[in-house]
C-alpha cells in the first residue's frame, strides 16, 4: 500500500519535473511544477508529515505558484526560443545530470539498510496530528529564527512592492 | 564615611560633565554654573565627611574593591580606591580649591562663548584628578593621569580658533606624551619584577626585601620620574606649562598651578618606598627639583606677560617640591604643594581680576598704579605675593623653609645637601624679587594703560560689557568702553578665601623650632613612616633647633633682599636696571628662555620633521606602501586578465559553474565517505 | 458480507459513500440554481421558473438538458489542453473539498464512519488548500480563451481571491484558537455543549471572526457583490466569455457547488455543525433512527440558511467597484482579522 | 514499507532535474520555477530524514525553507517585473548586461 502510493506519486513527480523541463511554454512548465508539489504534498503525508503537506499546498500550490502564473499571464510569456548555448547546455548538462544522479543513487542503495524504512503515516505522529509539536517547538526553542524570518517576509513584502512599483 | 561610596566623589563631577557636555548647549548659563558647582561642592561635602570619619575612628587607610578589571594569568588589576592621609590632603586641595575655582570661574567667563563647554571640561578634569588621587594601583592612577592630560588639552585649546591656544594645547599634550612613556615603561618593570600594579601589593613586597636596593628599583624611580617630570613640567619637559597660559585664567590657576601639575609631586611621594630604596634616583629627582627652581626663576625674572611670570613661578615651586622629594622630606614637599595651591592659585585667580580689570590686558608694562581702582584684587594679591616670597608668618613661608631645612640638613649626601641648599636659597631671593617685580609693575607706578582703548586689542577674549554694577572705572570713553574696574563679587569671594588660606595655611606645620608642634608632619607619618622616623626624624634631634632658626633667618633675610632689590628697581628708580642690563648677552639670554624652545626645535622637531618627509613619506609611503600596492594591483591585473573569460555576463554560464563546483564536492564526500568503509 | 476483508470492507463503503454524496450535492446544485432564481424573483416581485413541472421544481433538469445538448464550441485560438481542463480544475476543487465535511453525528457501519466520507486530522487546513488551489481554474480559462474580457476577469478573479484568502484564513484561527484542533469534528464537538450558546459565533465570541469569514468566502465564491471576475455590464461574462455548452455548465456548477462548501463550513465552524440548536434537550426522546437522522436534519437546515442569505445578498447589495473591494480586504478585514486572534488569544490566555 | 533510500532518490532525481532545467532554459521565469523545483527536492531529504530520525526539526526546517521560498518569490518576480519593463525580454541569453 504504502509503496504503491510511493511509486504512483513518485511517478508523478518525476514526471512533472520532466515536463517542466521539456514543455516551451512557461505556463505549461508552471502546471507541471504544481503537479509535482500536490504530489510531494502526498509523499510528505506518507512520512507524517500531514501540516507540511497541508502547508505545502497552501503556500507553495496555492500562493506561490498562483503568484508565478500570475506573473506569466501578465507579462505575456511566450514560447521560449532556442539559442547555441542552450544546444551547449543539452550536450553537456544531461550527461553530468545523469551521471550525478547515478551517483547519488548508487550511494543511496548501497546505505539503503542503514537509512532504514518509513512507516505509512509516520512514527512521529500522536493521536491529533503533529502540529501542536510543531508549534510548540516553533514558539519556544525557535521563537527567535521564527520572528526574524517574520521580519524577512516584511522586508520582502516592501522591496516587492518597490521593485514592481512603476516609476513616477 | 563607608568606603562602599568612595566612587561618588569621583563620579559627580563626571555626571556633571555628561550633564553639561550634553545638555549644556540648551541650558542657561545660570543653569550651566549651577550644575558645574553642586557637582562639585558635593564632593567637597564628601571629602569633609571622609575626613571627619577617618579622624574620629582612628582609622590610617580606607579601601575599596568594586570589581576586577584585567585578569590574565599571572597578572590582575581591580578598580580599587584607596583612601590614607595623603590621599584626604590631596583631596582636600583638589576639591576645595577646585571648588572656589569653580565660583570664581562662574564669574569669571561669564561672557564668553562655550561657557557650557568650559564647564563641563572643568568637570571632566574634576573627575580625572579625583580618579588620580584615589587610585590604588598604578593602573588606575595612569588612567586618572591620561585624563587630566586630555582636559589640560582641552582647556589649554578651550580658544581653540586662536592658532597660538592650539598649538599650545598640541604642545603640552606631545611633550606629557613624552612623559607618559616614562610612566608606561615603569609601569612594565612594575609588573614584571612584582606581578602587580597594586599599591599596596607592590610596596608590601619592597618592604618585605630590604636586601633590594637600586638595581631594577632605580630603573623604576628613574622611568616614574620621568613621567613626573612631564606631568610636573620639571627640567628637561617644562616647556609646556608657560604655553598653557593660552588657557582661560582660572584653568591656569586650577590645573596648571593648583592641582594636575602637582600630580607628578604626588607620584613621587606616592611611591616614595621605591624612591626610598635608590639614593641615585632621589640624587636625581633633588638636582632636578633643585636646577629646575633656580631655572624656571631666573626666566621669571624678565618676562612681561603677567601669567607668564606665574607660570615660571608655578615650575620653580614644583622644583622645589622636587627637591624636598629628593631629600626625602616627603611631607615636607606635601606640605608646600598644599600651600602652594593656595598662594598660586590666588595669585593666578588676583592676576585673573587684573586681566578682566584691563579688558584682556596681559604684559605689565601696561599695567601700572592699580593699587586704588581694584583694591580688593590688591589686597589679596599682596597677601599671595608675601606668601609666596616666603616672608613670615605667611604660608610659603614655613613650607618653603621646611624643605630648605631638610635639604641643608640631608644626611645621605651632605655635600650635594648644602649644594642643593644654596640653590634653593638662591632662588629663594630671585622668587622674592621676581613676586615683587611683579607687585610694583602692577599695582604701583603711573598708570601706563590707555584707558580708553582698552579691550580694543583684546576684543576676541574679552570683548563684552560687564554689568555696569561692578564697573567702578569712570567711563570716560565716548564710544561705550568700560574702564579699570574691579570684578564682581563672586569672582573677589574665591580670591579672599584663598587670601586667608594662604596667611594662615602654613600655621598647621609649625616646626618646632619656632616652638610649633609640625601636626601636618605628623599628620602624614603614618603615609611616610618608614622614611621619616628611620632617618629623619632622628636627624631633626640630632640638628639643633638653633640652626634651624638660623637657616630660617637666612631664607627670610634672603627674601627681603630681594622685595628691596625689587623696590628700588621698580618702585623707586624704575627702568634703571632695563637700562643697565638691557643689553647685555645674560640678559638676552634670559629673556629668551635659554634659547630651549629653540634649541629643542632645532635638535629634536626639525630632524622628526626632515626625517619623517625624507624616510616616511618618501621611501617608506611612496616606495614600500605605494609600491606594495601598484604591484599587488598588477598582479591582480595578471589574473584577472586570465580568470575574467570566465565571467561571461551569461547568467546560465555562472550556473553552470555553480552546478560544476557542486559536483566536485559532492563526488569528494562521496569518495572519502566510501573510502571509510 | 464475509468474504470481504477490513481493507476492502472500507473501500467499498467509502466509494459508497462518495458516491451519494456526490449525487446529493450535484442534485443539491442544480436545486439551489432553482431557489436562486425563485427567490430572487419574489424579491424582484415576480414569479420566476414556474412552468416546468408543478412549481417549476423540474426545471433544473430542463436546463441540464439544454447544456448537454448544445453545441460545444471551440474557439480557434484558444489554448486547448488548458481551455479544457480549466473547467475540470473549477469543478473538481468545488466537490472534493465536500470529502472532508461530516454533516452527522457519528455513526458507524463496519468501523465506517457513513455521515463523513475522511475524518482528516488537518480538514481544515485541506478545505483551505483545496480551496486555494480552486484559483488555477478560474486563472487558466480566462488566460487559456485568449480573449481580453476573460483575461482580466481572470486577473481580477485571481487577485481577488487571493486577497481575501488571507483574511478567510486568519477568520478562522479564532476559530481554531478555541477547539484546540484542526479536525472538523473536534471543531463541531467544541461547541456541542449547550447548543445554540456554546455556538462560536455566540459562546465563542466569535462574532468578528464571522462576519470577516462571509465577507471573504462572498469574495472567494466570486458572487455578490464581489462579483467582479463575471461583471456583466463590464467584462461580458467574465473568465468564461469563451465558454459554452457543458464547459460552461462545469463552472457554473463549480459557483454553486463553492457556494454550499463555504456555507458548510461556516455551519461546522460558527454554527454548531451537525448539533442540535437546542443541546442535548430532546437527546433521549424519539426512536434510534431519530437520532441519526436529526443532526444531519439540522445541518442541512443550516447550510439552506446559509444559501438564503447568499441570494438574499445577491438581490440586495450592488456591486463594488475593484479598487473599493481590494481596500476592503487589505485594509479592513485583514487587520480586522488580525485584532480578532489577538483578542481571542488573549481572552483564551486570561481564562487558562 | 518503503525504504528511506526511495525518498532520497527520488529527491535526488528532482534536484537533478532542477539543474538541468537551470541550465537548459531560457525563460527566467522557467529558470525561477526550477530553483523551486531543487528547493522542494531538498525539502523532501528533510522530511525524510526526520521521519528517519524521529525528530520534528526536520520538519520545522523545512517550514522556514518554505516561508524563505515565499519571499524569494515574491521579491525575485518583482525582479523579473522590473527587468521586464527595462528589457522587455525575457530570456537570460538576452539579459547581459554584466557581459564586458
Amino acid at each position: 500500500m504504502a509503496l504503491a502510493l510511493f511509486i504512483i506519486f513518485g511517478v508523478l513527480c518525476v514526471a512533472g519535473a520532466l515536463n517542466l523541463l521539456f514543455q516551451r511554454h512557461p505556463i505549461n512548465s508552471a502546471l507541471s511544477l504544481v503537479v509535482v508539489m500536490m504530489a510531494l504534498a502526498v509523499i510528505y503525508w506518507t512520512l507524517g508529515a500531514e501540516f507540511l503537506a497541508a502547508a505545502q499546498v497552501i503556500v507553495y500550490s496555492g500562493a506561490i505558484m498562483v503568484l508565478f502564473t500570475f506573473v506569466i499571464m501578465l507579462l505575456n510569456a511566450g514560447e521560449e526560443e532556442r539559442t547555441t548555448g542552450s544546444k551547449a547546455a543539452y550536450f553537456v548538462g544531461i550527461p553530468g545530470v545523469a551521471g550525478i544522479i547515478a551517483l547519488l543513487t548508487y550511494i543511496f542503495l548501497h546505505e539503503k539498510a542503514a537509512l532504514g524504512y518509513a512507516r505509512l503515516g509516520g512514527s512521529l505522529d500522536t493521536a491529533t496530528s503533529n502540529i501542536s509539536e510543531i508549534s510548540r517547538v516553533l514558539f519556544t526553542d525557535l521563537l527567535l529564527p521564527f520572528e526574524v524570518t517574520s521580519i524577512l517576509i516584511l522586508v520582502a513584502i516592501l522591496g516587492a512592492v518597490v521593485l514592481a512599483r512603476r516609476e513616477q | 564615611m563607608n568606603p562602599n561610596y568612595l566612587w561618588l566623589i569621583p563620579v559627580l563631577p563626571f555626571a556633571g560633565f555628561l550633564i553639561n557636555g550634553t545638555l549644556g548647549r540648551k541650558l542657561a548659563r545660570p543653569a550651566v554654573a549651577g550644575i558645574a558647582l553642586l557637582f562639585t561642592a558635593i564632593p567637597a561635602l564628601l571629602v569633609a565627611w571622609l575626613w571627619s570619619t577617618m579622624l574620629s575612628t582612628g582609622a590610617l587607610t580606607m579601601s575599596v574593591t568594586s570589581r576586577s578589571w584585567i585578569t590574565v594569568p599571572g597578572f590582575h588589576v581591580n578598580f580599587a580606591f584607596a583612601v590614607d592621609h595623603l590621599t584626604l590632603i590631596m583631596l582636600a586641595v583638589v576639591t576645595g580649591v577646585g571648588f572656589l575655582i569653580h565660583i570664581y570661574s562662574a564669574g569669571y567667563m561669564a561672557h564668553e562663548e562655550g561657557y557650557w563647554r568650559f564647564f563641563a571640561y572643568l568637570n571632566l578634569f574634576m573627575f580625572f584628578m579625583l580618579v588620580l588621587v584615589l587610585a590604588a594601583n598604578f593602573l588606575l592612577l595612569f588612567v586618572g593621569w591620561e585624563g587630566v592630560g586630555l582636559a589640560s588639552y582641552l582647556l589649554i585649546g578651550f580658544y581653540f580658533t586662536k592658532d597660538s591656544a592650539a598649538n599650545a594645547g598640541k604642545k603640552a599634550f606631545v611633550v606629557n606624551r613624552i612623559g607618559d612613556f616614562g610612566f608606561l615603561l615603569a609601569m612594565f618593570l612594575i609588573i614584571a619584577h612584582f606581578g602587580s600594579l597594586s599599591f599596596g601589593d607592590v610596596f608590601a613586597a619592597v618592604n618585605a626585601h630590604p636586601a633590594w636596593q637600586g638595581g631594577f628599583l632605580t630603573a623604576i624611580a628613574l622611568l616614574l620620574l620621568v613621567g613626573a617630570a612631564g606631568k610636573s613640567a620639571q627640567l628637561p619637559l617644562y616647556v609646556w606649562l608657560p604655553d598653557a597660559m593660552e588657557g582661560p585664567t582660572p584653568v591656569s590657576a586650577l590645573i596648571h598651578a593648583a592641582t594636575m601639575v602637582t600630580a607628578g609631586v604626588y607620584m613621587v611621594c606616592r611611591t616614595h618606598v621605591i624612591f626610598d630604596r635608590s639614593p641615585l634616583a632621589l640624587s636625581v629627582v633633588a638636582i632636578i627639583g633643585a636646577a629646575t627652581a633656580i631655572f624656571a626663576a631666573t626666566i621669571g625674572m624678565v618676562q612681561h606677560d603677567i601669567k607668564r611670570v606665574l607660570a615660571y613661578s608655578t615650575v620653580s615651586q614644583l622644583g622645589y617640591m622636587f627637591l624636598g622629594c629628593g631629600v626625602a622630606a616627603y611631607s615636607a614637599a606635601v606640605f608646600h604643594l598644599m600651600t602652594h595651591a593656595f598662594f598660586k592659585a590666588l595669585l593666578f585667580l588676583a592676576a585673573g581680576s587684573v586681566i578682566h580689570a584691563l579688558s584682556g590686558e596681559q604684559d605689565m608694562r601696561l599695567m601700572g598704579g592699580l593699587k586704588k581702582r581694584i583694591p580688593v584684587t590688591y589686597w589679596t594679591m599682596t597677601a599671595g605675593v608675601i606668601a609666596i616670597a616666603g616672608i613670615p608668618p605667611l604660608a610659603g613661608f614655613f613650607s618653603k623653609d621646611e624643605i630648605l631645612y631638610r635639604t641643608f640638613a640631608f644626611e645621605a649626601n651632605p655635600m650635594l645637601g648644602k649644594l642643593l641648599w644654596a640653590v634653593g636659597l638662591l632662588t629663594a631671593g630671585l622668587t622674592s624679587f621676581y613676586m615683587f617685580r611683579l607687585w610694583y609693575k602692577t599695582f604701583a607706578g603711573e598708570e601706563r594703560f590707555d584707558e580708553a582703548h582698552l579691550g580694543q586689542a583684546h576684543a576676541v577674549v574679552h570683548a563684552d560689557e560687564h554689568p555696569a554694577g561692578h564697573d567702578e572705572g569712570q567711563d570716560t570713553s565716548h564710544q561705550g568702553h568700560h574702564g579699570v574696574h574691579e570684578s564682581p563679587w563672586i569672582m573677589l569671594a574665591p580670591l579672599c578665601i584663598l587670601a586667608l588660606l594662604s596667611i594662615i595655611g602654613g600655621w598647621i606645620g609649625i616646626p618646632q623650632a619656632l616652638g610649633g608642634s609640625n601636626h601636618f608632619e605628623h599628620f602624614l607619618d603614618p603615609v611616610f613612616a618608614a622614611t621619616t622616623h628611620a632617618e629623619n626624624a632622628v636627624n631633626a634631634d640630632q640638628v639643633s633647633h638653633s640652626m634651624e632658626l638660623v637657616l630660617a633667618a637666612v631664607s627670610v633675610l634672603v627674601a627681603l633682599i630681594g622685595w628691596f632689590v625689587a623696590r628700588i628697581f621698580y618702585l623707586k628708580k624704575p627702568g634703571t636696571l632695563g637700562a643697565r642690563f638691557g643689553n647685555s648677552a645674560l640678559y638676552k639670554l634670559v629673556a629668551n628662555k635659554y634659547w630651549v624652545d629653540e634649541a629643542y626645535d632645532a635638535t629634536i622637531v626639525q630632524p622628526t620633521v626632515i626625517g619623517s618627509r625624507i624616510l616616511l613619506w618618501g621611501f617608506v609611503e611612496n616606495v614600500l606602501v605605494n609600491g606594495s600596492g601598484f604591484v599587488s594591483a598588477a598582479i591582480t591585473r595578471l589574473f584577472a586578465s586570465v580568470t575574467r573569460k570566465m565571467q561571461s555576463g551569461n547568467i546560465r554560464s555562472y550556473a553552470g559553474w555553480l552546478a560544476v563546483g557542486a559536483a566536485i564536492i559532492l563526488i569528494a564526500m562521496t569518495a572519502s565517505a566510501l573510502h571509510i568503509h | 458480507m464475509p468474504q470481504l476483508s477490513d481493507f476492502h470492507l472500507f473501500l467499498v463503503i467509502t466509494l459508497l459513500k462518495i458516491v451519494v454524496v456526490l449525487v446529493i450535492t450535484l442534485t443539491a446544485v442544480a436545486y439551489t440554481v432553482l431557489l436562486e432564481r425563485k427567490v430572487i424573483g419574489r424579491i424582484q416581485n415576480r414569479w420566476g421558473p414556474s412552468r416546468v413541472g408543478p412549481f417549476g421544481l423540474l426545471q433544473p433538469l430542463a436546463d441540464g438538458i439544454k447544456l448537454f445538448l448544445k453545441e460545444d464550441l471551440m474557439p480557434l485560438a484558444v489554448e486547448r489542453p488548458l481551455f479544457v481542463i480549466s473547467p475540470m480544475i473549477a469543478l473538481a476543487c468545488a466537490l472534493v473539498s465536500i470529502a472532508v465535511v461530516p454533516f452527522g453525528a457519528v455513526h458507524t457501519v463496519h468501523g465506517v464512519d457513513i455521515f463523513q466520507i475522511a475524518d482528516i486530522n488537518i480538514g481544515l487546513l485541506v478545505i483551505l488548500g483545496i480551496t486555494s488551489i480552486g484559483v488555477y481554474g478560474i486563472a487558466l480559462s480566462g488566460w487559456s480563451s485568449n480573449n481580453k474580457y476573460s483575461l482580466l476577469g481572470s486577473l481580477r478573479a485571481s487577485a481577488q481571491v487571493i486577497s481575501y484568502e488571507l483574511a478567510l484564513g486568519l477568520s478562522l484561527v479564532g476559530v481554531v484558537l478555541r477547539a484546540g484542533s484542526l479536525r472538523l469534528r473536534d471543531i463541531v464537538d467544541s461547541q456541542s455543549a449547550h447548543g445554540l450558546l456554546s455556538w462560536n459565533i455566540i459562546g465563542g465570541l466569535q462574532i468578528v471572526g464571522f462576519f470577516i469569514y462571509l465577507m471573504a468566502a462572498y469574495a472567494e465564491t466570486n458572487r455578490a457583490p464581489f462579483d467582479l471576475p463575471e461583471a456583466e455590464s463590464e467584462l461580458v461574462a467574465g473568465y468564461h466569455t469563451e465558454y459554452s455548452s457543458m464547459k460552461f455548465a462545469m463552472f457554473f456548477m463549480a459557483e454553486y457547488a463553492n457556494m454550499i462548501t463555504v456555507s458548510c463550513v461556516a455551519t461546522l465552524l460558527f454554527f454548531g455543525g451537525a448539533t442540535s440548536p437546542f443541546g442535548h434537550m430532546f437527546d433521549a426522546t424519539g426512536p434510534a433512527w431519530l437520532s441519526m437522522v436529526m443532526p444531519v436534519f439540522w445541518f442541512v437546515f443550516k447550510v439552506f440558511c446559509f444559501l438564503f442569505l447568499y441570494i438574499w445578498v445577491r438581490s440586495t447589495l450592488p456591486r463594488f467597484r475593484y479598487d473599493q473591494l481590494m481596500a476592503f480586504g487589505w485594509k479592513f478585514l485583514l487587520p480586522l482579522a488580525m485584532l480578532n486572534i489577538i483578542a481571542t488569544s488573549l481572552a483564551l490566555a486570561y481564562h487558562g | 514499507m518503503v525504504p528511506i533510500a526511495y525518498y532520497l532518490i527520488l529527491a535526488a532525481v528532482l534536484f537533478s532535474i532542477g539543474i538541468g532545467s537551470f541550465l537548459i532554459k531560457r525563460n527566467i521565469i522557467t529558470i525561477f520555477m526550477s530553483i523551486e523545483l531543487m528547493l522542494n527536492a531538498v525539502n523532501l531529504t528533510f522530511v525524510a530524514f526526520a521521519h528517519q530520525w524521529k525528530l520534528i526539526h526536520g520538519q520545522i526546517f523545512v517550514f522556514f525553507v518554505m516561508v524563505v521560498a515565499a519571499a524569494e518569490a515574491a521579491v525575485g518576480l518583482a525582479i523579473i517585473i522590473a527587468i521586464f519593463r527595462t528589457r522587455q525580454t525575457l530570456n537570460v541569453d538576452n539579459i547581459n548586461l554584466m557581459k564586458n
